[in-house]
């Protein structure tokens, strides 16, 4: 077996210095010490996903990749890549992908089509020996800093709605694609719309067979949903340790009223970081359990619960805001930034990375086993359906 | 009491909704720091509404709280941009119980706008008064932004201050709801005209702001549940309108319950103030049952109507989130629900008062 | 126009002895004042509905029929035999029913056809001039007491559901018609079991039309749907009266946390109390809305949670009940009997009648109007329909 | 901490399904006012379970809470009438601490059912004792209708009294749940022996007790859950299982995120109390903590189970009433979910105290 520590340890014996962190972090890659589970030659060394803590713990300190450039990529673009990609594909993309040099962002949402992503309409019609893209993407972080974007089109609307996608990978550098700000209720804009007009993408753009793009997809998808539910946290972490704080520090907000109901959310929360926990400790033990949609549905209602009440304890300040200035959102930030504004933020937990409605549908389907709803749009060709 | 609307009430929203919607200022923010003077103006002159409770003898419309509130319901809907609640309902309470004439006259013939200088929620600040000039802060005053004239209480009194006079700084705050902008208040040496005697006159004044102002929340909550079931309607998603899935049903049939419930609610309030005494118990309990149950109807109403408006319910371009800051700051303005459920504790015997166990 | 008082004091110079309650009801049920927006000879006169107070008025105190014996008699078979009986049947049926002499039940929900009551399985069959019926019934209230009943039962399974329905007068006293008692969680039985076997009905107990037993049947549920709504209570009437006064009267058991949720109750229940005050309202002036759904739905929910709540506040005593033994049950009184009883029985609240969940299709589809869903079991004959 | 079940409890789980599903005591109360003697014996007896926490050189299993937990989880899926959260896991905890080795020997052995003479709900009641007899009244005692032993608090002592002794008297009570009776216990001048000190191991009954009860509202809520889910799939109207309808799902998606939280909860109190000192600050608030959660998720998961059965599960023929009646009484006994959360606000410091406004 591998000794993973030992490779590290010589990795860095002979690496390049930290105050190069791009050399740095290719030849990290180079020596198969990126994500560890990924094939040799690829950034990896075949090796199982829980070794690569032992990597990290020897790397600590030294140059890193910004979490944050590299989020869409790392979630969502590679474990595609490497799945659905040829050779070629992933020699090209996996790397730059990897160090930051290239930032990914996903262009599948649309503004008919939410919940029913298969629904889709952007076009992809072949020209030549490429494609050309047509329609309008909506919801997409980092759009404005990508080199790079995982893209769902449709090749064929004469086939029922799944049948007929192909996904793709788009240069975002390419002529006909316009990236402009989303402006969400906080005054920012976190999010773009993508407008593609008659964006050519060569076929070697193409990630997987023409229609095989919803199975693509849910490669895709599925890291999307494992990827959220986020690190774990203290107890009174997170949103709830706000409150608490407020409670302990703010005498004068205090009532008599407002106290059984900061006590069901302190309840709500700590059960809902265990549930947490154990989710964890089911996936470190191999039986990974649906739970994380338990975490998401939670988070997102207590979210929007706590930053509600806190904004009631603090009577008139709780009515100003500290700045409508339209800006590029940066992180998001629930604990450092003002009440109002983790208040108006948390509306979007239950719609963003699937509505709280869609998850309830996918628990009660997947989960208890209940009988679909009776279906009209998949066995239709996509052109007749209404919208 | 008859909780419907009457005749003159129907007739006057017909007037009221043919001016604002031609005005079209739904989910905008006015102007000039969120307030929208022509708006203010067809109401108030054109319109004659924010006389409406002035005595005809006075220049007004001589009618009562209750037809105000019918106004309130729809500036809600439109979510209008104009000082309506804190000149027409509030300030004009408080002057009528303090027995002013003369501001009054000028509200009526719309040649003054009136606010109340205290803060739109928690307890009024402290202003200290010596020789008619008055000096001190309050915070977070709404309707205050275009007023002409403010109506400071200090030393148990009642003081008219010109708002564009000497020694008065109003300095705009960046507001949850701009659309109801807020500033803060600073007196120092502001020559002031004593009304009258202040503490009946600031009670009044609130429990008339509470009570209508649960009109105002029924008619954004309304606005809320309608603009929801249109987009339900028109929404495909999985070859359906999204209106056809049962658990968008249910919940939408859930808020419409609620809301029929907030009329019900906000037309008995109306009524209960519409009398000549605000200080007895039955307008004290109505006004504090309106804001309890009515607040966290729109709130609710206008949460669900991001929610199920998805994505486009979550962007500045939807006015969606506009209703959702109305809800929200009117649930927290003059009382929390938490807070009006305690008073109506007082005023019901239902004491708090921990038992043994 | 016709004056109601004059006739109601003319009748009663002239009416029999009041020591005999039949003769009396009987004498005014033929004075045309039993109902008097009924037809002359039917113990109407043909006048606006809201005439009757004034008879009332005038014959308070006089001998009256028991309003439970009569309540489904009143509320359900009077206006569907009315509207859809011939003259035979209505010269019949409704004299007896209204003086009380004839108890009525509704033989409608089935177990297997509850919220779908159009899928009912109770067989008709043609048997030389009359019917055989064979099928079981269920939630009947005062079936053991009743001599006729009206039953939906289906004539033509090879019909659509709704198509293949043919409406009766059951005589409850015929062979093959067995009453069994119902128990229900509360321990007693309000309700019962019919069983139907082979039991023969002549023709002439047909109302409508053969085929036509969904038509009638609506005119028997709208019947339903208004006289459920119950009387107007004044503040604090009711449960929230009792949970109310507990507070009042109990110092002991008042915790912080609890008060603000008996309050949120208290003002649950003003608001449905208001709700229904403006209801009635609407209704006298002409303009009926929906808001009985309304008040219905909030009922059910408060019933719940004002009795759940008063059992939390008893504590020990919460955890004790009256008596398990099984009786007939009574009427429903909730603020007169035990805490634990009205807890359980509030239960039923939300699933007699229509159930909360129907309710809420109800309002979202008539009220606001949105569409139905897709479905499978309308157009296919009923024989058809999985179950 | 570790939340999962380890290997050894789910081979006891198995154990004990086997066992009860063959009693299929499930929504029946036993036949001896609501006690399942028989299906005592084979728990206490044949499966040793009673003596799961009682030491090895006892004669028990010398296991923790934490298994016992598994224990009660099991028995809230069945309904199983038998004492076991009085006897094996209260009294048991309350003779641990008091220091007495005879009587844990004895449940170990099966040869006694021990139970705890304090009221289910509310505080405990006062005993006068003198000369070694006691005398006085505990109302709505659970767990006592088949005990041997009964363990009464006197004078900051504990008491070990016989059940059929002398001056002992037991009046059944229509308890609302039938399958967890309770008995109104008459003490006139009954013999007892002193064990030792009462508060300490009162308490650590008591906090026990919420822990493990927190397993047996898991286990209530699940079986519930189950029970809809199951029939959701198999009830047919308007021609589809009525499972299929969205309003229906989603529901029952959301009794099932509950269901999972009130696992990882429970969990965690039955680990936290599984150590030697229960009078910590930790095992007081995972207590408090399971309480204030899992009470309701399993009153919530019987509400739901009986509404969507519709008119079947309104039945007395139904068990979903039982559990129903289980899952509400559990949430008052050994204090309301509210209760434990005014516990937690002391564990967390975060008081009442109202502030000024």
């Amino acid at each position: 077996m591998t000794d993973v520590r030992a490779l590290t340890r010589e990795f860095l014996a002979s690496a390049p210095p930290v105050d190069d962190p791009l050399a740095f972090l290719r030849a990290r890659f180079d020596a198969g010490l990126a994500w560890v589970h990924y094939p040799a030659g690829l950034g990896g060394l075949g090796l199982p996903r829980e070794q690569q803590a032992i990597v990290d713990e020897e790397l600590a300190g030294t140059p890193a990749n910004d979490p944050r450039r590299i989020a869409i990529g790392l979630g969502m673009a590679a474990p595609t890549i490497l799945r659905h990609g040829t050779d070629e594909q992933r020699r090209r993309f996996l790397r730059p992908l990897w160090t930051g040099e290239e930032v990914w962002c996903q262009l599948f949402s649309e503004p008919g089509a939410g919940s029913d992503l298969a629904g889709l309409a952007t076009r992809a019609v072949r020209d030549g020996d490429g494609w050309r893209i047509t329609g309008q993407k909506v919801w997409t972080s980092m759009a404005h800093l990508a080199r790079w974007a995982i893209l769902l089109a449709r090749t064929d609307p004469d086939l029922p709605k799944h049948q007929g996608l192909t996904y793709f990978v788009c240069d975002m550098t390419a002529p006909g694609v316009e990236v402009r700000p989303l402006r969400q209720l906080t005054g920012e804009a976190e999010f773009n719309e993508v407008f593609l007009t008659d964006v050519h993408l060569p076929d070697g753009l193409r990630l997987g067979a023409v229609g095989d793009g919803w199975a693509v997809a849910r490669t895709t998808l599925m890291n999307e949903r494992v990827s959220i539910g986020g690190t774990p946290l203290p107890r009174e972490g997170g949103l709830i340790g706000v409150l608490a704080a407020l409670w302990r520090d703010r005498p004068d907000v205090r009532t008599a009223a407002a106290h059984d109901e900061m006590l069901r959310l302190w309840v709500a929360a700590e059960a809902a970081r265990l549930t947490g926990v154990r989710a964890r400790q089911q996936l470190a033990a191999g039986e990974p359990g649906p739970e994380g949609s338990a975490v998401k549905l939670a988070f997102a209602e207590l979210a929007q619960r706590i930053t509600g009440l806190e904004l009631e304890l603090r009577g008139a300040d709780g009515l100003r805001h500290d700045d409508w200035t339209m800006r590029r959102g940066e992180v998001v930030d629930f604990e450092g930034r003002s009440p109002t504004y983790r208040w108006l933020r948390a509306k979007g937990t239950s719609i963003e990375g699937g509505t709280s409605e869609i998850l309830r549908t996918i628990i009660a389907e997947r989960v208890l086993g209940l009988p679909a709803e009776p279906r009209t749009d998949t066995t239709v060709p996509w052109r007749e359906l209404p919208r | 009491m008859n909780l419907l609307y009457s005749h003159v009430e129907e007739s006057l929203r017909d007037s009221l909704r043919d001016l604002l919607r031609a005005r079209a200022t739904a989910g905008a923010p006015g102007g000039d720091g969120g307030f929208d003077a022509e708006t203010w103006r067809l109401l108030a002159v054109e319109l004659g509404v924010a006389g409406l409770v002035v005595p005809e003898e006075l220049g007004g419309a001589g009618a009562s709280l209750r037809e105000a509130a019918l106004v309130m319901e729809e500036l809600g809907r439109f979510l209008a941009p104009v000082p309506y609640l804190g000149c027409a309902v509030m300030a004009a309470t408080a002057l009528r119980v303090a027995g002013d004439t003369a501001l009054l006259a000028r509200i009526a013939d719309g040649s003054a706008c009136v606010a109340l200088a205290v803060p739109f929620a928690g307890t009024p600040a402290t202003i200290e008064v010596a020789d008619g000039v008055l000096t001190g802060r309050v915070g977070s005053v709404a309707d205050a932004v275009a007023a002409d004239v403010l109506l400071v209480p200090a030393g148990g009194d009642l003081y008219e201050v010109a708002a564009e006079g000497p020694g008065v700084v109003r300095t705009a705050v960046v507001s949850l709801d701009e659309t109801r902008p807020l500033v803060d208040l600073a007196l120092s040496a502001a020559p002031g005209r004593r009304i009258g005697p202040a503490p009946g006159a600031l009670a009044a004044a609130r429990t008339a702001g509470a009570a209508l102002l649960a009109s105002e929340q029924l008619g954004v909550a309304e606005w809320c549940l309608d603009t929801t079931v249109a987009y339900a309607k028109t929404r495909f998603q999985f070859g359906r309108p999204i209106g056809s899935f049962q658990a968008i049903k249910h919940r939408l049939a859930d808020v419409w319950v609620s809301v029929a419930q907030a009329r019900a609610v906000a037309r008995y309030a109306a009524g209960a103030v519409s009398g000549v005494d605000l200080a007895g118990p039955e307008p004290r309990l109505a006004a504090a049952l309106a804001q309890a149950h009515c607040g966290p109807v729109a709130v609710r109403a206008a949460e669900e109507c991001v929610q199920l408006h998805g994505g486009i319910g979550f962007t500045w371009e939807h006015p969606a989130h506009r209703y959702l800051k109305r809800a929200k700051t009117t649930s927290i303005a003059l009382g929390t629900a938490a807070a009006h459920r305690a008073e109506l504790a007082g005023l019901l015997d239902l004491p708090i008062a921990p038992g043994s166990r």
